[in-house]
């Protein structure tokens, strides 16, 4: 029997996962799973002897390696220095379209969400973007975004060196085929069946009978996360990291949720 | 100290364009109640690349037509109210772009050129809703290589907070050089600090490296902790207990006017 | 020492884009000669904008194919004697531009996009002999606008010498950003230093505004008054009467020769 | 009668006229004579009262307003906060055109000049440049240069909001007629004659019957060159003011120049 996992642990783990062979990578203000993903990827190189990684935090001082302002990320971004970058969105749809302006009618869109931030942009030109939205609902998961903020895929005469990755949910894990423009199911989280996703998701994407479950964290993995990397993400998100703190140790208390 | 801050407020003219920079960078919040009291209205911001509070609060006080974002949100205290009520009611216009854009209009009116190429936003409704962004060819490529062009963004004035200047006008703006492009790129700019020095900025390697010269600004005026509730960097933290007070009164109009109220009545 | 910088020359490959900085701005006079040593040839240099001492050292000791420049000379004391010689002969294929066109290659590169307009340099020789500018059209006029559209210049290897580098490979650049501008646009950056300190650059607001982020660099070496006999900012004066004695010498390749023999018989 | 006035007062007198108005004048290294000019012109607007006036000298750290790299001084002159400039030629033609590259056929020139610098951009965005060559020879002043730098006039559809204002040598001072593309000549310095200076101009120039002789600078104009002004010179050009210094005092022993 496994140690019990929290469900943002295997998130975490997931991304770190992701984040393979990556040198460079930025995450966005108030991201703490990304970060925490990214810094757990950066303490599993560094045990392993291999390359260090770099973590740029948008907004954090403690992880800010640019002094060119912030219009430096976006020069760094396009002289190919970041391997991989994180975006949501309000809406995705099924061909990996994001929407962060708002639903219903431009421009009077109701709900108005905050804006594109640097997405039409980032998109097109991070190698490895990871779309990662926990709240997996159909108001989330549309068949199509009332607004296209950044496009899954692009016509093939646009230069376009960058592109979605993976879709990670609080349910599952997606991978995204960039020629059929479309998702594939890679696994579901613990706890989760096919049919439940389904209902969840707004759109039609691509998966086998039998989905495998997402991986839990290696026991070695996971005592990285809960040590140096718990420690790291509390100087730049402390209450993030105080609640997952409070989170484990109820969970120690309770029967283990991985079989 | 309120007298010199009325005095800055008073160059702002109606509908003039002013670039206002991202939350964290050093925001003239001390410049909000003024700049209300003075009402100078039907103004363009251009957000330096995302908005928050200044933004929220100048729509909130009808002083604004135009809003030209790649975002604007309260960050951690959620979406910016008065913004979002003035999208829904359509009593603003929103000129939606993207932070590297409003980075590529300002840097073209640095170089004094016409517009600078754009990778991305091909395909999106971004795009598709900016007449003012053109499509261009890049010539330099073999086949077709379709490339945005964004036309230079010239403010009339730039206005922000740092946290020093000196006797002659410099101002200390450290690693935001985001507040050095938008001072090149605007007619004039305002800046309030936290203190003005004796010593020259521009006398010793140090500090001269952080520095945007008096020759981009036109008026400074001191107002200590000016960017609060924001934080700046190096000198206090963002109070975010005020930013959620200022988001849950912000839900109701009435609730808006109360919540100005008592901050015009505390700077006057 | 000197192995260091010896190690830091083998980075350089026959025929590479090699960025170098204005005389005034940091010029690594210390890699001077461990480039010559180690040899690699037909280089392509790229002044960012103009070139002096070490450009003429590199086109005499015959490892320069082709130079990018807005100017080549030794400042007050005179010409630069081998560049002058290698244009007169034909041996070297020059490629004249002007300041801000140099600039406007790198900030292209900077922002990855695959040109930059620029103001100026139509009806000029420059841009008659530069087939690979191009002229275009600004869109947003009304009528016809032609405009100059500059490629970006990505350079193989940036190489300068600034006064501090930390541990960590951050390097203080002060407010010479066009080394900054170099960095961002070469896929390699080459820096040698004053001195090396522990703690880090990047560790408070004041320094970090004036340092190149090491993200940008690939190597760091020491090589104290490295810049001589240039000066360098806030460090040392440029050594006159030393750039008059090589000026007087490389007047004949016969006295170049003889100059260099001692230069590098001291550097061995 | 008038004291003794030194030629290089009436070059840096005739400099600080030409600057009548200005606020932000920049000039080159190794520049003393227009840099003398520009410091008059401030210390003159500064005894009246009037705007300040901005100097900038390029590689100088005393007159170095800049800390955005060396690329800043194109910045600011494109963004039109620089009022005046001073360029000069290896050879300068009727048609303003200058050549700062080389005589004889391109690319071999021989000789051949360090390069054009920054003149075929500030030549057509710095409204007010000033042409000076001190060297008043055929050699310099040909009827069309081997290698046009920048051009003296651009065509209509030429964006170009700057251009030559004056031509000054050390023998007399023209004017620059855009509409005409030539130089008109405005005085002859003292000593000078018409003829002298058709024979060492390559290029015809149009003049009056009777040029006047360029103005000698006031008595209080001329104790604040040879007082405050060439203190100030003097930290940024120590060698150049030592020399004036001895030329002004071999003056006062000579007899008058001026009539």
């Amino acid at each position: 029997m496994t140690a019990a996992v929290h469900p943002r642990e295997i998130l975490i783990a997931t991304i770190a996962r992701l984040l393979d062979g990556t040198r460079h990578v930025a995450v966005g203000a108030s991201s703490p799973i990304p970060a925490a993903g990214a810094m757990l990827r950066r303490a599993l190189q560094e045990e392993a002897g291999g390359a260090p990684l770099r973590l740029s935090i948008l907004g954090s001082v403690e992880h800010n390696f640019f002094t060119n302002g912030s219009a430096e990320l976006f020069d760094c971004a396009g002289q190919g220095r970041i391997d991989a970058f994180f975006l949501g969105g309000g809406q995705i749809d099924g061909s990996g379209n994001i929407n962060l302006v708002g639903a219903g009618d431009y421009p009077r869109s109701a709900p108005r969400w905050p804006g594109s931030f640097g997405s039409a942009y980032l998109y097109f030109v991070v190698p490895r973007v990871i779309l990662f939205r926990e709240e997996h609902t159909p108001r989330v998961f549309v068949p199509k975004v009332d607004f296209i903020s950044a496009p899954g895929a692009s016509s093939p005469h646009i230069h376009r060196p960058g592109g979605p990755a993976a879709l990670l949910t609080g349910k599952a894990l997606f991978s995204f085929d960039k020629t059929r423009r479309g998702f594939a199911l890679e696994s579901l989280h613990s706890g989760e069946d096919l049919a439940g996703i389904k209902a969840a998701t707004g759109f039609s994407f691509a998966h086998g009978a039998a989905p495998p479950v997402t991986a839990a964290p290696a026991p070695a993995t996971l005592a990285l996360l809960r040590g140096r990397v718990l420690d790291e993400l509390s100087e730049t998100y402390p209450d993030f990291a105080a609640q997952l703190r409070r989170d484990l140790a109820a969970l120690d208390e309770a029967p283990a949720l991985a079989s | 100290m309120q007298s010199d801050l009325r005095a800055l407020a008073r160059r702002i003219e109606p509908g003039m364009r002013i670039a206002l920079p991202v939350d964290y960078a050093g925001v003239s919040m001390a410049m909000t109640g003024p700049m209300i009291r003075h009402g100078a209205g039907d103004l363009h911001l251009v957000c330096v690349p995302t908005g928050g509070l200044q933004v929220d609060q100048l729509v909130g006080a009808g002083l604004v037509k135009r809003v030209e974002t790649s975002a604007v949100s309260l960050g951690e205290a959620g979406g910016a109210p008065c913004f979002n009520r003035a999208v829904g009611d359509g009593t603003i216009e929103v000129v939606d772009a993207t932070c590297p854009a409003i980075h590529a209009g300002l840097m073209a009116a640095q170089k004094g050129i016409p517009f600078m190429p754009m990778r991305g936003l091909l395909e999106t409704d971004l795009l598709a809703h900016r007449p003012d962004w053109r499509v261009g060819e890049n010539p330099f490529a073999e086949g077709e290589d379709p490339i945005v062009l964004i036309p230079a963004i010239r403010p009339d004035i730039a206005l922000f907070h740092a946290p020093t200047a000196d006797r002659a006008g410099n101002v200390w703006i450290g690693r935001r050089r985001e507040l050095a492009a938008m001072a090149y790129a605007s007619t004039a700019t305002i800046v309030t600090v936290e203190r003005i020095v004796d010593d020259n900025l521009l006398g010793n390697e140090m500090s001269a490296a952080g520095t945007l010269p008096a020759l981009y600004v036109d008026t400074v005026a001191l107002a200590p902790r000016g960017a609060w509730p924001y934080g700046l960097w190096g000198e206090y933290a963002t109070d975010i207990a005020e930013l959620r007070r200022y988001a849950a009164a912000a839900r109701t109009p009435q609730g808006f006017g109360d919540y100005m109220a008592g901050l015009l009545k505390e700077a006057a």
